[in-house]
């Protein structure tokens, strides 16, 4: 299938990299329809967790919000949000975390909390929510975010949640245990961290993307690995799936007119 | 015993000018009835709590009824930007609005710490982040035991808390079922508490010996609002209204048409209004 | 993923000389099978825990299988006196047993901070009382907020814990209704994990979305034992056996009829001797 | 009704001082029979919570153990242990705690732990349990135990809760904010604590017991209230819903003979 949008390339590039045997906490948006994606086609049994308290959810369209009732329905069991954060991601439970954000800085550090300082903020954007604790707490983290100059930055402002901190491995000096991000997808190309110094690095590129568009998206000088590759287009099954399940959603959120 | 009110009757017995006021619901059961009671009684100088104040406190935010907030993400869920308080942080309007901010699981862990009457939390948390270094309610314990150094936060304390339930009884026990959030945590935490709910009805009949029941005895006041958790949602009886989620960016937007969306949903209705929303959907089997 | 296995697989996969083990169940649901599967196995040195050690942990100690023992209450519910736990206490019959006790407060507080990987629970307990005397696990933290002095215990992390539960679907989902006392914590705080259930079924049907679940990624093998709570009991399965307990203070007071009884009714019996307890009462609507 | 056994005076005494507005936690035994005889006459609104996580129940035989599942079945709703624990005890919403002990000293310290040292026990007892921390949370603690020189001792070799400690304002002095024991309900006498130096002082003595009979059967030279009143004798509502409970109960905990 050669007919698709950088941003089915970014979700179904993102489900690819789950198996049956992840437990993953799940945020809202291209994270949500990615998990979904994966569940509904290599990996039919994908435990996927929202942090509203939802555990082994099968929604049928996606949620505009994380608590949505639709993930209730159709989730195994749902619990307190105090036992979410406390038994099932501090616990250990999580084998895989995802996040996004508004910026992200060449070590996989994220910021939704503020652009300009914290008192005067330019932006003040929504903040952390559960980012700080998924971050530290979860086996690895994927994260999910459209390549760009604005949010792709030499420095944050504001770091919401560590990713690998100034690199290297400043993560086990904190006393981590947990990989912290080992891949960044976007609609471009996918980035994991260099083994050593942590930095974030071009290992695979989109059919149709140019070394040269990613450069220019990147804020920072982004390298390459030695060897990249470049990513499989979606399947015909993979991006159906996606279409769908996108569709059944927008048709879902826009059910209910009257209300506003 | 809790006891059996009208929602004004509710919001004139417990909220107070001035009140730490926790209205919980983690994007369901989110009280909005009540919350607009307390916009038409005009209470004031609120020291607002809640994990996630989504459009609920934006609105009582750009009415200019809030001194403050403690809070972990501000956003319209899905659809993005909270503008009126965006306006209070950014231009202080209508009023400068004090902050105080965590992560989710410190705010979750404060309110379990509250209902436990512990005086902090402690959590594995906010590790390499920046929010310990601009909000000074962020501390560390050391184990006694194995000298590691975790995060520590105050417990949460409300003077009022208020949630939205699905059905109580006529001695005030309370059911909640679903996504049940924090809202047993944030009313266990708080000196008084109200509870607004569906229906209420002469046996409780929760579905399991371990449903979330409240019981009575642990609630001060509850008042029956029909619909009044609209446009979030009350499982096994509506929907969320996520159009209306998405139509509230642009109302929100300008200072002008949220003052007047305020005007006539807010300051000329009543509670009863909430009711048609309670029967736009069939509900869903529970 | 749990493995659906015979309870002599379970245990042998799990359990291994020397392990702090940790059998829970308060009254409910208390593994009895397992724990005879256990003494069947010649299992030795086992460190065990258990808030209210009764007749399952009388007769582990009573067979030598029991190095230590951390515990909160010792007796035999509304009948008196463990006549084997007492008598390796006072007499060191047949070997001696180390104990490190506590309140029953703190042994939650202890395993939930297992369950939630923090390294000690903090908590209001032990004021004037003499065990943090005699129990040098019995510390104290100070709130960094408010200066206020607060006990603090290890948190439990048993190498294996055992259970026993309604019923388990085939992809070892479990679900527990009830008193469910300690169990789902128990789980969480362990390395490995056995439950065995009434029955396995095909579809879970939880009687609420928010019933208490052990997902089959959390739990390391589940195992059918109809009756395997016996004498203690299943709710919606079968009554507690009280005449049992009662019974129990006769034939554990004497060193002999004890031997006697443990050789009739666990080495020389199996897993499938339970299953008649399971029917001799028929279910009470759950 | 003047026809009645001392151990039913003792469970009617304490039956009579808990009202609709109590939430007792109930310990098994005399408190037990004590909160259902409350129940089932003056006080059918009371709340009665069990440490094994049943609130609000109403049962109709009483429970052998703490967690018998007459008392699920009967319960407006149960929690964990771990909640119970940390909710509702430690949280402040328990009005009135009950206790009993093995001995008890003249300012309501309770041992239910050793006889003897500690690391080498003359009698090992079974151990605290829940007691150290309803002593301290609860509102105010009762205290049921039949009076005897062998269980009001001048001195306890372990204190498994703390009373008054060793009186006067001790509990103030350790910061709580309860009352601790303001009853010790006997078979012979009610005791209450001097309201300056908190040693226990008959306030009440049931009809047909002597002071002397008191006297003679406490450890510690017991002091008698200025002025002290004759217990009203049991009514026949009292007697016979007491009867009446402990013939139900009694049938239910020996109807499974086979068991044993």
């Amino acid at each position: 299938m050669s007919d698709f949008t950088p941003t089915e390339m970014m979700t179904i590039a993102a489900a690819r990299a789950l198996s049956n045997d992840d437990v993953c906490f799940v945020g809202i948006g291209a994270p949500s329809a990615a998990c979904n994606v994966a569940r509904l086609t290599h990996a039919p049994d994908i435990t996927l967790i929202y942090e509203s308290g939802t555990v082994g959810t099968k929604p049928d369209v996606l949620p505009l919000s994380i608590g949505d009732g639709e993930l209730c329905d159709t989730a195994l069991f749902t619990v307190s949000v105090p036992e979410m954060f406390r038994y099932w991601l501090q616990g250990g439970r999580i084998t895989t975390g995802f996040l996004g954000g508004a910026q992200i800085d060449r070590f996989a550090n994220l910021n939704t909390t503020v652009v300009g300082p914290y008192d005067h903020p330019k932006v003040r954007l929504p903040g952390g929510g559960g980012a700080p604790e998924i971050a530290s707490n979860c086996g690895r983290i994927f994260i999910t975010m459209a390549l760009s100059k604005r949010g792709f930055v030499e420095k944050l402002p504001f770091i919401t949640s560590m990713g690998h901190g100034e690199g290297g491995d400043q993560r086990e000096r904190l006393g981590m245990k947990t990989k912290g991000p080992t891949r960044v997808i976007t609609d471009l190309c996918i980035l994991e961290p260099d083994p050593e110094t942590k930095e974030l690095t071009v290992v695979s590129i989109h059919p149709g993307v140019t070394r040269e568009q990613i450069v220019e998206n990147c804020g920072w000088a982004i390298k390459f690995a030695a060897h990249v590759i470049e990513t499989p287009e979606p399947t015909e099954l993979e991006l159906t799936t996606l279409r769908d399940i996108n569709a059944r959603t927008k048709k879902a959120h826009q059910g209910d007119k009257e209300a506003a | 015993m809790a006891k059996i009110v009208s929602l004004a009757e509710a919001v004139g017995d417990n909220v107070r000018d001035g009140d730490t006021v926790a209205m919980e619901g983690f994007t369901h059961l989110i009280p909005y009835a009540a919350g607009h009671e307390v916009i038409r009684q005009g209470r004031k100088d609120l020291y607002l709590v809640r994990m996630t104040p989504d459009i609920l406190y934006d609105q009582l935010i750009g009415v200019g009824a809030a001194r403050g907030m403690k809070f972990s993400w501000g956003g319209n869920p899905g659809v993005g930007s909270l503008h009126r308080f965006r306006d209070a942080v950014e231009n202080q309007w209508p009023r400068p609005l004090e902050i105080e901010e965590h992560s989710h699981a410190a705010m979750a862990n404060a309110y379990e710490a509250g209902a436990a009457n512990l005086p902090f939390a402690t959590l594995r948390g906010y590790i390499g982040a920046d929010l310990p270094k601009v909000n000074p309610n962020i501390k560390s314990v050391t184990c006694p035991f194995t000298g590691e150094v975790l995060a520590a936060v105050p417990a949460i304390r409300p003077d009022v808390t208020i949630i939205h339930a699905q059905r109580a009884d006529r001695k005030g026990n309370v059911l909640i079922e679903g996504i049940v959030g924090v809202q047993k945590e944030a009313v266990l935490a708080a000196k008084r508490s109200i509870v607004t709910v569906e229906e209420i009805v002469d046996e409780l009949n929760p579905p399991s010996p371990n449903s979330l029941v409240l019981p009575g005895w642990a609630v001060t006041s509850v008042a029956q609002v029909p619909g009044g958790a609209f446009p979030s949602y009350a499982h096994g009886y509506y929907p969320r209204s996520n159009a209306f989620y998405i139509g509230w960016d642009e109302i929100a937007r300008d200072r002008d048409s949220f003052t007047a969306w305020i005007k006539e949903n807010v300051l000329d209705a009543k509670p009863e209004d909430f009711a048609k929303h309670a029967g736009t959907k069939p509900a869903r089997a529970a």
